[in-house]
């Protein structure tokens, strides 16, 4: 069996930013994503929309590089204004060579 | 039945003055199945109650509604002739223009807020709530009060200008303009209430003739109203999750959701009757002007103007404006057409 | 149609002791939509077929049934004086209490239970299933004979108490109380039951006269008994799922299911009667005090009795129980009400 | 109405050969609520717009139109002498063998698409549509023509005989048969369908005599036509989402799409007339036939077929036969019934 | 880009126990908690509900110590009677100075 | 408090494949597992139903010896012809024993 090692980055956001960030984490050089509908409680409690709570989890495999370009792309873009949590932690991905 | 007084005593009555007082009207209103579904929603949340509706149910009746008014809007419309609707549609098309101003105006200068705020709230209070417009029909229907059957189009008309204009003042006032404009112009114009109230619209006018009578039962009369109620138990849930926050937002925003509600609600009136509307048609014109969006407007402003809180323009336009129009603020403005008419 | 035998039976033939047979009405209940679509969920699950109702749907529908319910008696109530009906709310209360304490002696004495066990159990059978009331409901519509409209009243007055004692009991005989009384009795008084069904209940009695006929359509006669079908065909389905338990639970399990479905069906017909009701409020309450929870009881103990085992005290009431009486429990009663009275 | 004109001209002027050309049916169809929601779905996504009907409300309306159509079905079904059903059921089951083989063959020796492929979308073409089924019944409706009421019956029977013989076909030319044939002919024939036409079918069947009344206005006329267009709406949508893909599925495809859909639409006429079905009746055997499933068929194409291309299949029966029978298709069957007559 | 790292719990856990579990979860010190819903299979079989099989997934991104105080009370409280299954994991989050 | 290393073997994959990913994920020795709900993109863009995009997310915690006959077999039998995406992580797991 044929193993990679990857980054696995895993964001939280507001529903609205859907689209952006799905967008940018392609452009930056991820193969795909994973999104979950998931709701939640956290400092700001920013509430957009009339289901407060309510946000996405977008999960992507990438490689270090990609992983430390989004990253980066998200404390400078959009931490700043809304509510993004992300996170990065290592793992091993079967077909690994497709990322 | 004393409800149907208002109209039957223009009918009858022209020599006598007589006409309900605003208190029977109020009463009526306040004890509306409507109204009280949505005091229920309301008292859900505040005794804590879990209570409320799935998400999707809220969002399908949510389209059944807008989708509903939408064709029949479009039914009727296909009956006037369209020289005879150019007026109301000009008259509302300046009222999408001038209510962000006033509300941006008032916002900064009165009530002090900072530019972005004040932009991102004049988003919300230059649009419309659909569900303030489907009250004040009803109501106006439980009073007796004939209306234009082609209201709906001036709906979808008044949706859109006033949160545009005034994300363009938001922009030119940000640092940080996240969004292009033209995506969010996109969104807003292709979002579910211009899909299903102007598709709505054009279905229902372009339908042949006899088939709208085939599905009737189901989009109009009990089955709308029915489905309405419990549309508005959830909104009563939604509002009541808000008004913990009206604390936190103070009370300048109260006085800004009532009195801009009121200022807007009989600049609608008058509009309407000017451009020669019924009195029930000018009463629902100036509750659609005394209306904000909560469903619209949000999304846009947030990604536009990120650095506009939130909490405000939601508070103001669901936990204030909203139940103010259902309660009081239709009424109020019906006794006001019929005062200025 | 022979249907409508036995309220004819009564009203014309006074000397005539004819009254159609158990087996004709066992046989029209059988055979109602709603029988048959809680069966063809059943066969659903044991055809293996994944078949089942959206969540949100199923919840959707849930919701609807209840507040329609509520909205239904409060009309009806208004129609009452309010001293006509304290016996028959007294005598509801009564069973509210005994009921739960009867339940538990004999899980606890005949079936041998462990008293964790006996006091889950006990607040399933202390509480009330509103699906059951329905189906007891529409029963007696079909059969022709009339109900006091402000029953749902009663339904609302004994879903709580029962709980509420058997917690109590039940926190007296365990080590583990996971959970503060208080936390639980405000989920239980603040649950979706409460909201919709006293809820309505307020909101029918207090509407201003004349809206409730503007939404009755959407909220009684062939809606409410259409989306009943949809709704039991997924309790079916639910039901169906749980069957498989019935092996590992245990024959006593099922004669306790049955047992005091019907010693509690016969005490409430006999209570529904003693406190003045009609033949068919009897035989409602009777259906009412026979049936246990599903909705409201689980999570209460749950969370006050972390030990008892939920499988046995849902499979008794959602897989005996329920279907117990639905299929045969209500005719049932009825009978018995038409003897005892 | 001139609209009910091909009924009339047939009762009350033997002797004039007029008939409403094919152009005005086909404006009738076209401006039907049904054919402008769905096209208005497609329309929301050509515009890029977010708007989608909740994925549970979609399946809701689903399952209650399924339902719907079982129970009316088994009603009428129970009205009708079994042997005189005989002949169209054969008639049905034979339509049912012949039709994946000839879209096999048409798949494979004129389109030339690989054989695993070929059996993909062949045991979709055997299948069958149950909303363009739904469709023809609502415009023969507006035709004013009649139909056999047990009609449903046939579309349970059509369901999956084809799905079967197109996937046993598949087997033996795949060299990676990944589920066991048990399996997926389980997973059909307990599948959503199954459950609700077949089991609503044996529902209405045996409902007691009278009880069906108490249900009919939930489940048929302007609510069921209602939800109709509210379902096709959301169907637009989904059709509109795959109509980029045609670019990459090519014009073979959708020559192969529409022309096996007029020839299993003259086959399937031409067949009902034979059977003894009345014009309306084989009209809607032919929409039957013409028809492709995009519900039953993908999953059981997926679990035993993972060679073959999903996006080909789908993009066929969802954004060609689909649109095509809905808005050109049906008229035509019928005008074809009216001449073959 | 200033990380942290810092440690992501993950907690599957009946429906009726989210209340308890959140406060619990914010009472120990953590900042927030996303929420997922999900469905799954176990070895107990619980079914509390007349959806059976529905749980919930809580994450919560704390650090080392309240990591531990939270799998402790988990370890002490809700295992014994509640179909609850808790792990941990190392991950790198930006913002970390939230946490 | 009594932790143990496992793996947790995150799968996603098409909703057609539950049935049978579960029960080879029971099969080859696994305790349980937990479904959400997720929709995502890819570089395959397979669309299988008419919700597109919709996608299963099976994450089961698991030893390392059942987390390589996992990974093996998914290699082996789902990644061929099906829209799978796989990986593993080593987590700390309360009532390890259990696994
Ligand atoms: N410590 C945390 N652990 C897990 N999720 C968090 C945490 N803090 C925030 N979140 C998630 O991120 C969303 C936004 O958080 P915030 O920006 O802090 O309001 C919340 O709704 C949670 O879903
Ligand atoms: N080995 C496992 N891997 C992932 N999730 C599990 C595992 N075991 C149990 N679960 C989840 O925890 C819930 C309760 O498990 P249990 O207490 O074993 O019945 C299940 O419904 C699953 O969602
Ligand atoms: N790089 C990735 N990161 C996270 N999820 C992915 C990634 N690639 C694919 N997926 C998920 O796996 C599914 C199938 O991917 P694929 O087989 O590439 O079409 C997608 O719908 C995503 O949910
Ligand atoms: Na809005
Ligand atoms: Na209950
Ligand atoms: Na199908």
């Amino acid at each position: 069996m044929d193993t990679h090692d990857l980054i696995l980055v895993t964001i939280i956001a507001e529903p609205v930013l859907e689209d952006r960030l799905t967008r940018e984490i392609m452009d930056r050089g991820a193969t795909g994503y994973t999104i979950t509908e998931v709701r939640g409680r956290g400092t700001r409690g920013i509430r957009t929309g009339d289901i407060p709570g309510q946000s996405i989890r977008i999960e992507t495999l990438v490689t270090v590089d990609v992983a430390d370009a989004l990253l980066d792309r998200a404390a400078e873009a959009w931490f700043p204004h809304y509510a993004v949590v992300a996170w990065a932690s290592p793992v091993r991905v079967i077909r690994g060579d497709k990322f | 039945m004393g409800v149907s007084g208002p109209k039957l005593s223009r009918l009858f009555l022209p020599d006598c003055t007589w006409s309900p007082g605003l208190t029977e009207i109020l009463q009526l209103n306040l004890l509306s199945p409507i109204t009280l579904a949505f005091a229920l929603g309301i008292l859900a949340r505040i005794v804590r109650s879990e209570f409320s509706l799935p998400k999707d149910v809220y969002a399908g009746l949510g389209i059944y509604l807008l989708f509903a008014l939408g064709l029949k809007g479009g039914v009727e419309l296909a009956k006037v002739p369209l020289g005879g609707i150019m007026l109301p549609l000009l008259v509302t098309l300046l009222l999408g223009c001038i209510r962000p101003l006033t509300s941006y105006v008032v916002l900064r200068r009165l009530a002090r807020f900072g530019p972005v705020d004040s932009a991102g709230i004049a988003a919300h209070y230059g649009s419309v709530s659909a569900v303030t417009f489907i009250a004040a029909l009803t109501f106006l229907d439980g009073v007796g009060e004939d209306v234009e059957g082609y209201l709906p189009t001036l709906l979808a008309l008044l949706e859109s200008p006033g949160i545009h204009i005034a994300l363009a003042i938001g922009a030119l006032k940000s640092s940080d303009r996240s969004q292009p404009m033209g995506e969010v112009l996109h969104e807003v114009l292709t979002g579910r209430t211009m899909v299903l109230l102007v598709g709505g619209l054009v279905v229902g006018y372009v339908m042949a003739p006899g088939t709208w009578e085939q599905v009737e039962l189901f989009y109009d009369g009990a089955i709308f109203k029915g489905a309405l109620c419990l549309f508005l138990l959830e909104m009563g849930v939604v509002a009541g999750e808000r008004l913990s926050d009206l604390k936190r937002t103070g009370l300048k925003l109260l006085v800004f959701g009532v009195g801009m509600a009121v200022v807007h609600g009989v600049l609608g009136v008058a509009a309407g009757l000017a451009a020669g509307l019924s009195i029930g048609g000018a009463t629902v014109l100036g509750a659609m002007s005394a209306s904000a969006s909560y469903i619209a407007a949000p999304p846009a402003v947030r990604m536009t103007l990120p650095e506009a809180n939130p909490t405000l323009s939601l508070t103001a336009s669901l936990a204030i404006t909203f139940p103010f129009n259902i309660v009081l603020g239709i009424p109020l403005y019906y006794q006001i057409a019929l005062w200025l008419s």
